[in-house]
């Protein structure tokens, strides 16, 4: 009767509709959509949790006619996470989009791209993902203008461009894969898929599409200026959640269409840019100006980690080892997530208090804003990787595999990155320990600041000690 | 200098070792594909659909879940040029002569719209096809002069652009409500929902690309619209 | 499969494996907004193309609806992106021309006076 | 319902959820703020008393958070972590009482508290680490909790002397991590073992185990400052007293050095650190520290600097008392773990009271101290003659067992460091109890302030140093009795080498 | 297989060729942009070759239509700010 998988992504699509049909009610149906949605997604989690992976056909007509929708334990993992960041973004952009214009245009926008999220990890058929890709790629740039700054627009318009070359490509290799398999679901194609041309042009052409859109090293030249530049919520769903669907797909597609195709040549290569980002993006963070450009930096490297893993899984056989590797790296994921999402919001707090993000005059504002400040220390704190965020456990986890494997120089990497992290994070709280006058409460505005500082709190202190439910969320799709 | 000259040498081989890579794998793809894809099968249950044109079996039936999310793609893209600004200032008034060429050209490209929705569902045609001539038509207006190419003001626009993806929703909806499953029609509705869902998307398609072709958020109305 | 089919099959999906080709090259070796645009079409058109080709099987037989409807759908979503970045493009036109007095009666309010 | 899984857990929440509610309270909140914290303390108090008296009638405490298959968060109670546990807890609370006098009116104390119920948090979590990768994880969060107590001042000396310190123990932290997932991946499981859980390993391994005790060392040693890789202690002594008095006496330095012990004897087991030639090349990195810090401390004028230096030293005595085989070197260094502690924070308070009240930061300034300020300089006396090691002051005992043990391993170059090092312990602390008591004081003190009428300073200031001076002396006299600080050493010592 | 369809294929396929590469190195913006379209269009008659009649009506108003004339605009801004 009810199919959360349907519902998950058509509840903000219809929401999305009716704000954009009454927009003087955006701001109230918006939030009642942004709740209904994630009451259904955390429904979907627990019910894969509880051991049943959701299979449901759309119009009735099954594989490979119809599409299909698709829950495993990995999508339900992350549908949960992004779903809760996206409430916690709506009820900070109640507070953040005060004037009328800029909510009209926030809203409807905003539960597209909800929707195509939702329908990206609900995907299982190849063709759908591509429009789902466009649905998000295009909400997200003009989202990412709302600043309706030069820089903004300019970036953005890159973004979009980026994007649409991705998208592209990603469907030349379905076309490719079509040609040969007559079908575009994603499980049959992976059955029927054997090594050959096929397989490899398509491998290259998905995975090469995506990686643009996934900012790896050295992909990633359009992330920073967009993520930078869009007002904060938008800067937190992009980084937090619209990254995180494209790496979502790469992995969907390196685990479950190309497995038995990639090579570790393949994950090696991948592995490597990932490093390359590691190093590059901290690098940059450390040397970056402004807090929102830093926290863009730091995306591109903690895309680099998730991309780290691709070899040791290519490279690890099945059994105890690879499903460990694999709760690690969701586990790193879903940290990120909510991390760089309280991360943003806060700096987007900072920003909006003070007039600026520039780290070297901060001074001032980290102490006058106590709770935003406390948000960018729990959020460093898992950016960073210190215990007992999630990113502490995916790097032990990480690190252990690379030595077991004779990969040592993972751990070379991830120690560099660790300290760069530490250098970028503490550079930042660093200003908030000045002789300013005390503040006389914690909280300035709790509207937006208690979804970031929930956001930072979960990332630092309960993903990852909820290792044990998620490895059993993963475990229970298969 | 350099970098680029070795770019433009560089680029061109590079892209020319692709091809030969993805033309050896579309080869033995073809080649090696002996079945029928999923021609035979899409075909054998076009009469189960609704529509006897297959195309449109497929786009509102089969894959009718695409087709939702393609709507939602023309509108975000709608919302996102009215976030980037206004729309641009209206072009001159038209001459005499060419004004009386767009009021024949227009109700002409309106009527055959109508046709082409009304016709898809068993040849050639269909809501997009439909879509784009009612658009085509709001162009030739813009174009002409009108300021909003002959669309309603804001509020309505937004209800015109909207309801065909909120239309087809709703069915989706009510149809797994009932029990039935999202967007499965039943196969004695399914003509008549299939009609329905393409009467909407036609308008909102038309709407939404000829409010696309005049790049902004629409200026309030000086005159009142024909 | 007829010899026929294969041929036409791969002659026209090998064309547009080379508009892809193209679009790409064009889209990384060129600047403008508008080439890039162009180039993304021609890029989409390439893969639509090599839709339609394999969608063939021949002259009497009916051709496989499927790719057919992915290709109308890719149309739609490509225009609908071009227009976005079209618009972009507009608001960056309009911010030059606001920001450097000597080329500003290029802005696209004017537009209608060459009509 | 059998509580006992959860007591350990509870042990470290009793200030960690405290700590986490004091961050939101208004600056104003001053009784609600003290409340909660004496509330911490005194729950902690007694939580741990519980455990000893459980510890010692044989049950067993655990809490197990598994994570992954391989990867547990373990905190237990054995012999060891209870002596650790007890003396961070007694000394927080004292700590305490001193700091809400010393900070109660500076801004941000909030902040303040908050960090510092963190950081005796991770402490305690330290002590009770059942496992390395636990005992990593509350490492790094003792850094973490640190880093804003070093900073809180808010001046450039400290924003500098913060950053040094993070730029020292994010990097030992980093080795420590590496080591011990190495380590893991080596041996399967990382659970402290009474005797070492690294005996019955193959030949082949000792390389690489070898070099992952560098590792482990350089993590651990940074914060135990062992030089080289103390540059980062004299710097933090920007921080406020009662930080300061914490990191040396309680928290960081002791950290550090608590987790060396658990590596020899946990860990690696002390012979076959020994097989590995490991023992000698501690033994010559804790004998360096204590001389090169003594040398150090005697050229100090700074008061807090001097104190810090004598820190580095002193704290070696521990690793020096691991680095020699035979169970009396080691009751002499785990009897330091607490000896050292007491003896310290006591000094730490007392340098903090003469800042405070008089406004003396520099040894040249204490003529006449004695005079002006009795009890403190009483409190501080008792803690210096310790440190030299003269009887009846806890450490003598330390110093009376590190060198029976050397004599008994036949390592005769130990005493020798020992007998070098008390003599450079008089050079720098009987100078400042000369001047305290015989020269004649200023006649007005840099900065006097009157937070008392009656007493020489503020209460809440005055009795932390004599309360723990106090324990110095009892833990030196009453050494042979029940439940003392040696005799629970002696009972680690006999589980570590199985008799 | 007829070779004069062949032919015809072939001849057509060049044609496409020919305009999207001419399309693709014009540097002046309206050229560029009817050369665009003009491929579209031929795109869309290549389709009704292959028996794509929607794709082609939908290509000829939607690929070469409109997003011909959305870019012809563009281009105008592009040639008069070149000017």
């Amino acid at each position: 009767m009810f199919d959360p998988l349907a519902l998950a992504v058509a509840l903000p699509l219809l929401g999305a509709l009716l704000v954009t049909m009454l927009p003087g009610w955006s701001r109230a149906l918006g939030m009642l959509t942004a709740l209904a949605t994630t009451v259904v997604a955390l429904w979907l989690t627990v019910t894969v949790w509880g051991g049943a992976s959701l299979h449901s056909d759309l119009g009735g007509w099954g594989v490979p006619l119809g599409i299909a929708l698709r829950a495993d334990g990995l999508a339900a993992a992350l549908v949960a996470m992004a779903n809760l960041v996206a409430l916690a973004i709506s009820i900070n952009a109640t507070g953040y989009f005060g004037t009328a214009e800029s909510s009209r245009k926030f809203w409807p926008l905003w539960l597209l791209l909800w929707s195509a999220l939702n329908g990206l990890f609900l995907a299982a058929d190849l063709f759908n993902l591509y429009v789902m890709l466009e649905l998000l790629g295009l909400s997200a740039a003009a989202l990412g203008a709302l600043t309706g700054t030069r820089e903004a627009a300019e970036a953005n318009l890159r973004y979009l461009l980026v994007g649409l070359l991705g998208s592209m490509t990603y469907l030349l290799g379905v076309a490719l894969l079509y040609t040969a398999y007559g079908t575009l679901d994603l499980e049959q194609v992976a059955a029927s898929l054997t090594p050959g041309p096929v397989a490899l042009s398509a491998l290259a052409l998905m995975v090469g599409g995506l990686l643009l859109k996934a900012a790896l090293f050295p992909l990633h030249f359009w992330l920073p200026p967009a993520h930078a530049n869009a007002p904060a919520p938008v800067s937190a769903a992009l980084s937090a959640l619209v990254v995180k669907a494209a790496i979502y797909l790469v992995l969907r597609l390196w685990l479950d269409l190309f497995d038995g195709i990639v090579t570790e040549a393949a994950g090696m290569l991948l592995g490597l840019l990932g490093a390359g980002a590691v190093l590059w993006g901290s690098w940059r963070a450390l040397r970056a100006e402004r807090l929102k450009l830093l926290a863009a930096y730091s995306t591109v490297a903690q895309v680099g980690y998730l991309f780290m893993f691709l070899p040791l899984l290519t490279a690890t056989p099945d059994g105890p080892e690879r499903e460990r590797l694999l709760t690690a790296l969701v586990l790193l994921a879903l940290t990120h997530g909510f991390a760089k999402a309280g991360f943003f919001l806060a700096a987007g707090l900072v920003q909006k208090s003070t007039g600026h993000d520039r780290i070297r005059e901060l001074g001032g504002a980290a102490q006058s804003l106590p709770a935003a400040t406390f948000t960018l220390g729990l959020a460093g704190v898992a950016l960073i990787g210190l215990p007992p965020s999630g990113t502490f456990f995916a790097k032990w986890v990480l690190v252990g595999q690379a030595i077991a494997l004779g990969q040592w120089w993972w751990a070379l990497v991830v120690m560099a990155g660790t300290l760069l992290a530490a250098a970028y994070v503490f550079r930042v709280l660093a200003r908030a320990f000045n002789r300013e006058p005390t503040p006389k409460c914690f909280l300035t505005d709790p509207r937006t600041e208690i979804p970031a500082l929930l956001l930072a709190a979960l990332s630092a202190l309960g993903v990852g000690l909820a290792a044990q439910p998620i490895a059993v969320l993963l475990g229970a799709g298969d | 200098m350099k970098a680029s000259r070795l770019q433009t040498v560089l680029i061109p081989l590079l892209l020319s070792a692709i091809g030969a890579v993805l033309f050896w794998a579309f080869w033995s793809g073809v080649t090696g594909h002996e079945g029928e894809r999923l021609a035979a099968l899409a075909l054998a249950r076009v009469p189960e659909s609704g529509a006897s044109n297959p195309v449109t079996s497929v786009l509102l039936n089969f894959r009718a879940y695409d087709t939702l999310m393609e709507l939602a793609v023309l509108l975000a893209a709608l919302l996102g040029i009215w976030s980037l600004g206004p729309a641009a200032a209206p072009y001159q008034p038209a001459a005499l002569l060419l004004n009386s060429l767009v009021s024949w050209v227009v109700p002409m490209l309106i009527i055959a719209g109508g046709y082409l929705l009304w016709i898809g569902g068993q040849a050639p045609g269909g809501a997009f096809q439909a879509g784009a001539l009612l658009g085509a038509a709001g162009v030739t207006l813009a174009l002409s002069g009108r300021p909003n190419a002959g669309l309603p003001d804001e509020s309505w626009l937004r209800v015109l652009a909207a309801l065909g993806t909120l239309v087809f929703v709703l069915i989706g909806l009510t149809l797994m409500f009932l029990g039935l499953g999202f967007l499965t029609y039943p196969p004695a509705l399914a003509k008549a929902l299939i009609l329905t869902i393409e009467t909407g998307a036609t308008l909102s398609i038309g709407a939404t690309l000829a409010a696309a072709f005049l790049g902004g958020q629409p200026r309030a109305t000086r005159t009142a619209e024909p | 499969m007829s010899h026929e089919i294969l041929i036409t099959q791969l002659l026209y999906g090998g064309a547009g494996l080379l508009f892809f080709l193209l679009g790409v090259w064009s889209f990384i070796s060129h600047e403008p907004l508008w080439r890039k645009l162009i180039a993304l079409n021609i890029m989409g058109a390439g893969v639509f193309h090599v839709l339609v080709a394999v969608a063939y099987r021949g002259l009497d037989a009916p051709p496989d609806p499927v790719p057919h409807a992915l290709v109308l759908t890719g149309i739609v979503v490509a225009v609908s992106a071009t227009a976005l970045a079209l618009a972009f493009g507009r608001r960056l036109d309009r911010e030059d021309s606001e920001r450097t007095p000597e080329v500003q009666g290029v802005d696209d309010r004017e537009d209608g006076t060459h009509v | 319902m059998n509580l006992d899984p959860y007591l350990p857990l509870a042990i470290v929440l009793s200030s960690a959820l405290p700590g986490a509610l004091i961050f939101f309270l208004g600056e104003d909140s001053y009784r609600l703020r003290t409340a909660l914290n004496l509330f911490g303390a005194l729950l902690k108090i007694i939580l741990v008393g519980w455990m000893i008296w459980g510890v010692f009638h044989g049950h067993v405490y655990e809490s197990r958070l598994t994570l992954m298959p391989g990867l547990e968060l373990v905190l237990s109670a054995d012999a060891l972590s209870v002596l650790f546990v007890a003396l961070s807890t007694v000394l927080w609370l004292v700590t305490t009482i001193y700091a809400i006098g010393y900070l109660e009116h500076s801004p941000n104390r909030s902040r303040f508290f908050g960090f510092f119920s963190l950081c005796v948090s991770a402490t305690v979590g330290i002590a009770l680490s059942g496992n390395l990768m636990t005992f990593v994880v509350f490492y790094e969060i003792l850094t973490l909790a640190t880093y804003p107590l070093v900073a809180h001042r808010g001046t450039p000396d400290a924003d500098h002397g913060a950053k040094v310190y993070l730029a020292y123990t994010m990097s030992g932290g980093v080795l420590l991590f590496v080591g011990a997932v190495w380590l893991q991946t080596l041996v399967g499981q990382l659970t402290f073992t009474q005797g070492g859980l690294l005996g019955a390993a193959p030949e082949a391994l000792h390389g690489q185990f070898i070099l992952i005790f560098f590792l482990l060392l350089a993590g651990l040693g940074v914060k135990a400052a062992l030089v080289p890789l103390h540059g980062w202690l004299p710097q933090a002594m920007v921080a406020p007293a009662p930080v300061s008095a914490l990191l040396h006496a309680v928290a960081v330095v002791k950290a550090g050095a608590f987790g060396i012990v658990r590596l020899v004897y946990d860990v690696y087991g002390v012979e076959f650190a020994d097989d590995l030639g490991l023992l000698t090349v501690l033994g010559v990195l804790a004998a360096t520290t204590i001389i090169y810090g003594s040398l150090k401390a005697l050229s100090q004028d700074g008061l807090k600097k001097r104190l810090a230096y004598s820190t580095v030293s002193q704290v070696s005595y521990i690793a020096l008392g691991a680095s020699v085989l035979g169970p009396i070197a080691t009751i002499g260094g785990l009897v330091h773990l607490v000896h050292q502690g007491i003896m310290k924070i006591t000094l730490f308070f007392c340098a903090g009271n003469y800042a405070e009240t008089l406004g003396v930061h520099k040894v040249s300034e204490m003529n006449g101290i004695g005079r002006r300020m009795p009890w403190t300089t009483l409190a501080f006396t008792v803690g210096a003659l310790g440190m030299i090691g003269i009887p009846p002051v806890a450490g003598f005992i330390t110093k009376w067992y590190l060198g029976l043990g050397a004599a008994t391993a036949g390592a005769y170059w130990v005493i020798v460091v020992l007998l070098v090092s008390s003599l450079l312990n008089a050079a720098y602390f009987l100078p400042i109890l000369y001047r305290a008591w015989f020269r004649p004081p200023p006649d007005q003190w840099p900065e006097e302030a009157v937070l008392s009428k009656r007493l020489e300073t503020a209460p809440a200031l005055l009795w932390p140093p004599v309360v723990t001076a106090l324990l110095a002396v009892v833990a030196g006299l009453l050494a042979a009795a029940p439940f003392s600080p040696l005799e629970w050493a002696t009972l680690i010592a006999e589980r570590e080498y199985g008799r | 297989m007829n070779p004069l369809l062949l032919g015809f294929d072939i001849l057509l396929s060049t044609t496409l060729l020919g305009l999207a590469l001419a399309a693709l190195t014009s540097r002046e913006p309206r050229r560029g942009v009817i050369l665009f379209i003009a491929f579209g269009l031929l795109l869309a008659l290549v389709w009704a070759r292959l028996r794509a009649p929607d794709l082609a009506l939908a290509e000829a108003a939607i690929g070469a239509g409109l997003a011909g004339a959305l870019m012809l605009s563009a281009a105008r801004r592009a040639a008069r700010r070149r000017q």
